[in-house]
């Protein structure tokens, strides 16, 4: 196996194996979007209206909750050291661990939207917009969130600074991802927007890796 | 041992600092005044009345909040490419006036928000926008005191002040796809009357001077500070 | 042709304040650098200076002439190292946490996995959780690393820690052998360690 | 100071300088409410409606995200060991610390929901009762949360199932503290709701010390 | 009169495996116990059955013949732990980290925070940023706890791993202080310690 598909693997096995850790955030946003029939009623038409906006607000808090995982456990028991060390670029590395994050926190989100899309009662036109959206702004979240992790990772238990860290520069991919969505139902073409996640992805992808690798580095100081 | 002590060049900018503080102190006192009597003393806006006036704190501090941002980011980029020493000192001092403009902003916008759209708040892609730059700010600001080695928290608040200023026109362009109550740029498309424009344009270059006062001021603390620091360190380890 | 690993005028500042300063050494192929000192006179420190995890203030260190900072990931593939931290993941098996980093090594592990558990004596532990590991067993998990790797520069800090005397001297042994075959190690260290060929470093206290 | 207090202070002391000053979870709270205008749309009336209902689920998240903080890195650092050996009842040092979890993170968003209640357009004769069942509601979360936190910590096999065991207790409180706002702002009384959510923190403060501090006790075998 | 701390066919299963088993040893006030063997034998799980962390398999650990376990709030009250983890927060002062232990330790602080500083050397750190410190700085900061407690009975896990000759003489001088004031210390170790009354229990690999 690739070194690089070594630590994605190393990385989603850990977070099915410790104390559930992706069990939880799929737990998380089960329970606050259920919570929003609660708390707001049981207007389905008011349901409707919200429910795009309710899951991505969930599935980005969903992310963030889950942040601190990516790097604090390495740097607490010295793996991140070794993970400097490796022949592996840094900047690889951490490309790794933001996929094993998407993967057991964005993918499985993005699975489960029309399910909670339906309990919302969002119209089931939208479905496939919603699901394509949120493939192209859930990786954003997890690779965005690389940086404020890295940044963090000294910080013991920075979990309320990450979260202020990230929020700002999650604004993007959440106000386009729900306007795509709005879009569709209102009978309007997504495109742009999906184009402008497309290029927030794009854009992430090409940046995160350096940041979050340098932020690494200091840290490692 | 001199090379060793990257406060010896930070020396010198104290001295000049001290020099140029005084006049740039008067160059903004000036402006200002100069600037906030014009504007006052010109006529009302025909359709808004007395509350416009508000533009003259609104406007060029909104443009300050944006600039400063910028400064910040060129300065973090020096910090990280060159490594110089008064780089990231500059960023940091930028940080608090920046926000405190941004803050002022949003303050004006509001209470000019009331009796124009009948609301304190909207939210309008602008003034969310602003909202979210006024975050950026603070956690800049958080990331410089959750970091204890000034060293390390240079080049952390530098990565993530530049991850920020990408978001920055993303979010500042959103007003093109989101609909805004907001006033669209006209003021430097010259489509202003001159009896406002000359005032604001005064403010402006004032709220500039102010800005660069107080950044020398805060960063000749900043030296300061960082230098009784150091020392009160070498002692502890003695 | 042996290496030659050396530090010229070498400076660290932590925190803001000088540990060492005119620090100097050399050291070639086929043997062993002994860092000793009182707690904080900066052995650690030096450790993460050589694997260019912190720069220095003052002063370079070079492989052969060369700094290391010109070529990172050369200077990256030289080394092995081995902190004050066991870097195990109590969720995976000895065998499973061993085989990550043995996959990870430049060039390919020289070992396999069940050799590589071999000179420490973890073989018969190979499959228990890490998460059941004592103290010194967790140390020798971490230290088996080494004798799958090819990388011509140790870094140890505190190796012999927590580990019992049988499994010290089998450490000694992997590290003699190391050096036999023309690497070398710098091991920081507050234990007298009887290996063939060495060298001591004494930091003083800042 | 008695110890239980020394307790107390110690921990607030850190959760305000470790990664983040009170003010900082202040600021928490108000970026993650201001996510819902940006996902839902600027639609004032529609947030007024579903403003209570993202003030609960704020204050979840606020509590929620911070648990890990009450005991785990206790854990790590051997710090449990020795509180558990101090004189102070392990069941007093877990009501110690629900207590500076409450304070950092419960009080602040209950001080500040009218605040945010404001930015969301929600009524402002609902208020005093928002506050009130806020005060009541948000010890809830603090106290059953250490029994989650408690079972948790270092804790890497039944972990699914003992979040599961958590969430259920958390539903009542979000429930009532939601309704009981729904119910003012109806014109119909909040004081059943209101009642229930103080049995539900009479019950908290009598059980969870005792669970939480058993749970330790296993973890620290 | 003397107190006498003893186990008595004392087995320890962890993790599903037998540690050790019948295992007696008898303490009396004034003197002090090592733990050798090897790693893995069950050391430290001998000082977590003596803490009352872990129940033993079999068997009983007594205390002036009544078993541990009838008053736990005594029996914690007799401890002073120190383990492998150093119960430091990077976020506190080194001083305000002592201060907080002091202040909990049972029957109130034998002594100020200064002076409990003072036996390990740690009095010029007083108000450096834990996170400043180095390995052994750490460790001794874990310890300086002790010279104020006023616990009869010390659990100390390997406590001179980390700390550099002059700091382990240091501590060795404050745990026969301790025993000369009638105090008693089961203590983990690799190395010799060279205590003044002190007995050595030796155990076997499993
Ligand atoms: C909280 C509310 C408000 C906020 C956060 C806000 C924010 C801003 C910002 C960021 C700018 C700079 C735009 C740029 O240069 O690209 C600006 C400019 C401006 N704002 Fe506001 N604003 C608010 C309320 C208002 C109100 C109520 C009015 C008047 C009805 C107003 C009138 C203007 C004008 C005239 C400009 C100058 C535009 C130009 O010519 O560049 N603003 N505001
Ligand atoms: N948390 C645990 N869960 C299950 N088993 C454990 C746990 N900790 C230790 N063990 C097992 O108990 C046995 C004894 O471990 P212990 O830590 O007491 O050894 P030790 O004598 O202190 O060794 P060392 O010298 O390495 O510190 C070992 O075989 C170990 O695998
Ligand atoms: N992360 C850090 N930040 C700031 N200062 C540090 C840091 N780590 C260590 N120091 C300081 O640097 C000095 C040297 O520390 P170092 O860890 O290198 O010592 P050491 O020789 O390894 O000591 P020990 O024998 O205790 O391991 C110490 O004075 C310490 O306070
Ligand atoms: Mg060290
Ligand atoms: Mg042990």
């Amino acid at each position: 196996m690739s070194p690089f598909l070594a630590v994605i693997a190393r990385d989603v096995r850990l977070a099915l194996r410790q104390g559930g850790g992706s069990y939880w955030t799929l737990l998380f946003f089960v329970l606050t979007v259920t919570l929003f029939p609660l708390g707001v009623g049981p207007d389905l038409a008011l349901l409707a209206r919200i429910g795009p906006g309710v899951l991505w607000v969930v599935a980005l808090l969903a992310a963030m909750l889950s942040l601190d995982r990516m790097f604090q456990a390495d740097y607490e028991d010295g793996s991140l050291e070794l993970l400097a060390l490796a022949p592996l670029p840094l900047e690889l590395t951490v490309l790794a661990k933001a996929a094993a994050h998407w993967l057991t926190t964005g993918l499985p989100v993005t699975l489960l939207a029309p399910a909670l899309g339906f309990l919302l009662a969002v119209d089931v036109t939208a479905y496939p917009i919603l699901i394509a959206a949120m493939l192209l702004g859930t990786p954003v979240l997890s690779l965005v969130g690389s940086i404020g992790a890295a940044l963090t990772v000294g910080v013991r238990r920075g979990g309320v600074l990450l979260s202020l860290l990230v929020i700002p520069l999650y604004v993007p991919a959440l106000i386009f991802g729900a306007l795509a969505v709005e879009a569709t139902l209102d009978g309007l073409s997504p495109r742009p927007h999906l184009l402008l996640l497309g290029a927030d992805l794009l854009v992430a992808l090409a940046l995160t890796p350096w940041a979050a690798a340098a932020a690494l580095r200091l840290n490692l100081e | 041992m001199a090379n060793l002590h990257w406060l010896a060049n930070p020396g010198r900018f104290l001295r000049i600092a001290n020099a140029v503080l005084p006049y740039l102190g008067a160059l903004t006192a000036a402006l200002l005044a100069w600037g906030f009597f014009a504007g006052l003393s010109a006529p009302h806006d025909a359709t808004q009345g007395a509350p416009a006036k508000i533009m003259y704190v609104h406007v060029p501090s909104a443009i300050m909040s944006m600039a400063i941002f910028g400064a910040m980011a060129v300065a973090s980029a020096v910090a990280l490419i060159w490594k110089h020493p008064l780089a990231d000192i500059a960023a940091k001092a930028s940080a608090v006036i920046g926000a405190g403009f941004t803050a002022t902003t949003l303050l004006s916008g509001s209470l000019w928000g009331r009796p124009t759209w009948g609301t304190f708040w909207v939210w309008d892609a602008r003034l969310t926008s602003e909202l979210i730059l006024f975050f950026i700010y603070l956690g800049y600001i958080a990331i410089w005191q959750a970091i204890e080695d000034p060293n390390r928290a240079a080049r952390a608040a530098a990565i993530l002040c530049l991850a920020g200023s990408v978001n920055l026109p993303i979010i500042h362009y959103s007003v093109e796809w989101w609909n805004t109550l907001h006033q669209p740029a006209g003021l430097l498309q010259g489509r202003t009357d001159s009896s406002m424009a000359v005032p604001l344009l005064t403010l402006l270059a004032g709220f500039f001077s102010f800005y660069v006062t107080m950044l020398l001021w805060r960063m000749e603390r900043e030296v300061v500070g960082r230098k009784i620091r150091q020392l009160r360190l070498l002692r502890a380890q003695a | 042709m042996p290496d030659t690993f050396a530090a010229s005028g070498l400076a660290c500042i932590r925190g803001e304040r000088i540990v060492f300063e005119d620090l100097d050494f050399s050291l070639t192929s086929g043997s062993a650098l002994l860092l000793r000192g009182p707690n904080g006179s900066g052995k650690s420190s030096l450790l993460r200076l050589c694997a260019a995890f912190l720069a220095p203030a003052a002063g370079a260190l070079t492989w052969n002439g060369t700094p290391i900072t010109a070529d990172r990931d050369a200077h990256r593939a030289r080394i092995a190292w081995a902190g004050h931290l066991d870097a195990v993941k109590p969720a995976f098996t000895v065998a499973a946490n061993l085989a990550f980093w043995l996959g990870l090594a430049p060039g390919g592990a020289a070992l396999a996995v069940d050799t590589a558990l071999g000179p420490l004596g973890l073989g018969h532990l190979a499959d228990l959780p890490a998460a059941y590991l004592s103290a010194g067993q967790k140390r020798r998990l971490n230290l088996s690393r080494l004798s799958g790797s090819r990388a011509p520069l140790w870094l140890l800090d505190e190796p012999t820690s927590s580990l019992d005397d049988a499994s010290a001297r089998a450490l000694l042994a992997v590290i003699n052998r190391h050096c036999d075959g023309g690497g070398m190690a710098i091991i920081a260290t507050h234990q007298d360690l009887a290996l063939d060929r060495v060298a001591t470093l004494t930091m003083a206290a800042p």
